[in-house]
């Protein structure tokens, strides 16, 4: 049957989510929120979830719905503290212990979720170590310097948002769009990636960034370039 | 002349910035040395969010959402820039292909340890970002902040009392009132604004700081804001 | 009937393909499966150095050098290709993302040891291309060859006596007089061709080979060639 | 200075290479071969270098020359087998004792070299475990299936072969021409480009494939597409 991807709703893309599922959504800094897809998880509700993104509390990224939600058992980010003096939803939670948080210098989140989707289990580097946030690790020197073993991060589900998407599942993005959104692809059982546009047509091979082998749904939302 | 501004500061690190290399500038001040890059220098400025070749910021009405740099700031892209993801864009951090980064600091060691990311807040949640990759992997990181705290106390200091960003990493530091090394002896001021004596420098510093023989004044033009 | 062609043997192995599943077929043998995909089935085909979507060998005359599969051969792309490069593609296989891969084998054990990559040819280097990360990366691997050597030796063996290419992976062989699987308890012939007995299977197998109780005649339409 | 790396020969680009160098070069299958400044890096004439290439015996790429020079120590490859019965120039010396030889893994060998170009100084991986290639490598369980620990390969210079490139080092690959090149490029000290055309404006980011932060020489050789 003639592969085609793309799906007419999110919650077809999204499909039924086991509580506590691994999800992972892209973004960074207002580009590449996966945002329709969040609301469209906070509908199907799942519980224990826990949540890898680059932040818990950005306040363009929908995740702190996910989170106000009580839907979210723990966080994997590199950021969780809310804008100004006041406690963002997460940090409500999370100062009262309910919800637990994983903090990861972002080199290292970038790259344990790409080796989870590559297939490496672990890799050594230097960032972190001698740190608070790498306390416990297994060090090891290499070139006369320590590193720490950092392990692969995998998902059950990652939610993307990129700019067009074909019926093979292939993904561009826009400009830096992109971020986290190739790794989480490539490390999660089960990708859906909305995009402004849905072609008709195959994209040309020099066009994809995400190749359609990694996605498994693809929902054209609109919204501006 | 009395202290540097926080443009002035920016200014005098900028000064410094390798012909031909490629710099990242951290959240806050950093990021202000880039509006006074010397304008004989060709200089590629990375943000860790998958660009290479930053350029000025967007003006009102030409923003896109998607082209942001690691500070969410709305950005243009230089002549020659390139895009990637954040895997690949840390990959090149960690991977020793950046000349210098710039970050801010809380604290710095007389052996070159850095602090900047966790400044203990109470319940406020941490915010790690790339902070941790770009002082590991950097080929030279520079710190860019006020000489004292807000209440006078040092930020040079024998050791790091808040969280470590990462060992030994802190080549140089420019302040409001000096430019200092950390060499492997420690501290060596090599540039003092001319109001203060190095008695009064010494004062002020949390642990020892030698003079550098041929230590100049410090200073920078006026600089409006 | 007589034994299966090398085609024969292809078009067998291509039957079982996944329909929207992504393929990886090994040099020689294996990649003459490309030539009997059934119509039916919408199939991606890897190939390690870079290609997702390997569509029919060029032309004369419209070959480009450029664009080649792992077995140097001139293809072109089908709608919806991609093109990695090589650390991308064997992350995509590493990570477990082809669904299929078929390769030419020497032996298989009944474990699914796999040996494929090195003939111990006097004074003959070494070739193991991707043969090591596609057996150990593939969600399954089939192996293609005859069913025993030029000299009637067994090819599936108690154990392999040439260098192993990956431990245990191996769950399906089709050859020239049988298709086998390797199961938890060992070789399990499922189609043999109408003009062998079982006792003649046993006798040119290396190891015990059970007749599964539902076993088919091994039949193929007439290839040219 | 305005950064411009295009060069007017590939003996500029290249410069002086010290005898025992590790040099890194591109090319799979007839795509990508960095011939010309292979040819030249023949006539620079470093001894004992140790070449780090897919194969010590393409007939296509100008490999087989350095080695029949005597140049070359040893090889780090993934196929070192010349066609046919008869001996090639690297076998030839291989089976004297006179070249050395580590035979890799192909994805263990992309990955190694991105390793090496990412600051990631070992990493585990399922491929090759159990095999020969990979005997007295560490070897770790995760997720109850055994690794080896490998590490990464960095080099002394990377000669590579590109489609374009711009005077900010940045190059575009054609079809499958970019293989290895984009690890190799991220891997060496110094980094040379041969392409097609040199570019006189900046390639737009969108076609950018190697960053020009990995590349400091780009030479235009000309030649088909």
């Amino acid at each position: 049957m003639a592969i085609d991807k793309r799906v007419q709703s999110a919650a077809d893309g999204i499909g039924p989510v086991k509580d506590g599922a691994v999800v992972m959504v892209s973004g960074f800094g207002g580009a590449g929120f996966a945002n329709i897809l969040q609301d469209t998880l906070l509908e199907i509700g799942p519980r224990d979830i826990t949540l890898v993104a680059n932040s818990a509390t950005h306040p363009f990224s929908h995740t702190h719905k996910l989170v106000e939600a009580g839907l979210v058992a723990k966080v994997i980010v590199t950021a969780a503290r809310g804008r100004g003096s006041d406690l963002s939803p997460f940090e409500l939670l999370w100062r009262d212990g309910k919800i637990e948080l994983e903090c990861v210098p972002q080199g290292s989140f970038s790259e344990r979720i790409r080796a989870g989707g590559a297939g490496i289990p672990a890799f050594f580097t230097p960032a972190g170590y001698g740190t608070d946030l790498c306390a416990g690790k297994e060090v090891r020197e290499f070139n006369g310097r320590p590193h720490v073993l950092e392990t692969a991060i995998t998902g059950d589900l990652a939610l993307i948002r990129g700019d067009c998407g074909d019926r093979y599942g292939n993904v561009s993005f826009r400009f830096t769009q992109m971020n986290f959104g190739h790794a989480m692809a490539t490390a999660c059982a089960h990708t859906v990636v909305e995009v402004r546009e849905a072609l008709d047509e195959a994209m040309p091979q020099e066009e994809v960034q995400l190749p359609g082998v990694y996605v498994n749904s693809v929902v054209a939302v609109g919204g501006e370039p | 002349m009395s202290v540097l501004s926080r443009n002035q500061m920016a200014w005098r690190a900028a000064q410094d910035l390798p012909d031909g290399g490629v710099v990242n500038l951290g959240l806050g001040m950093p990021v202000l040395v880039s509006n006074y890059m010397p304008a004989d220098r060709d200089i590629f400025l990375q943000s860790e969010n998958g660009i290479l070749g930053v350029g000025p910021e967007a003006e009102d009405g030409y923003e896109d959402r998607n082209l942001v740099d690691a500070g969410s700031r709305r950005i243009t892209l230089r002549a020659g820039a390139s895009i990637v993801d954040s895997a690949s864009s840390f990959a090149m951090i960690r991977g020793g292909h950046i000349d210098v980064t710039i970050l801010g600091a809380f604290e710095v060691a007389v052996n070159g340890d850095l602090a900047n990311w966790d400044s203990r807040v109470p319940d406020k949640g941490p915010l790690v970002g790339g902070a941790m990759d770009l002082a590991a992997g950097a080929k030279s990181t520079w710190t860019l902040m006020q000489y004292n705290t807000r209440d006078g106390a040092p930020r040079l200091r024998h050791a790091c009392s808040l969280p470590l960003t990462a060992p030994g990493c802190v080549k140089r530091v420019y302040t409001d009132i000096a430019v200092v090394e950390v060499r492997v002896g420690g501290f060596v001021a090599t540039e003092i604004i001319p109001t203060i004596s190095a008695e009064d420098l010494r004062a002020r510093t949390g642990a020892p700081i030698a003079i550098a023989g041929d230590c100049r004044p410090l200073v920078a033009p006026m600089i409006e804001g």
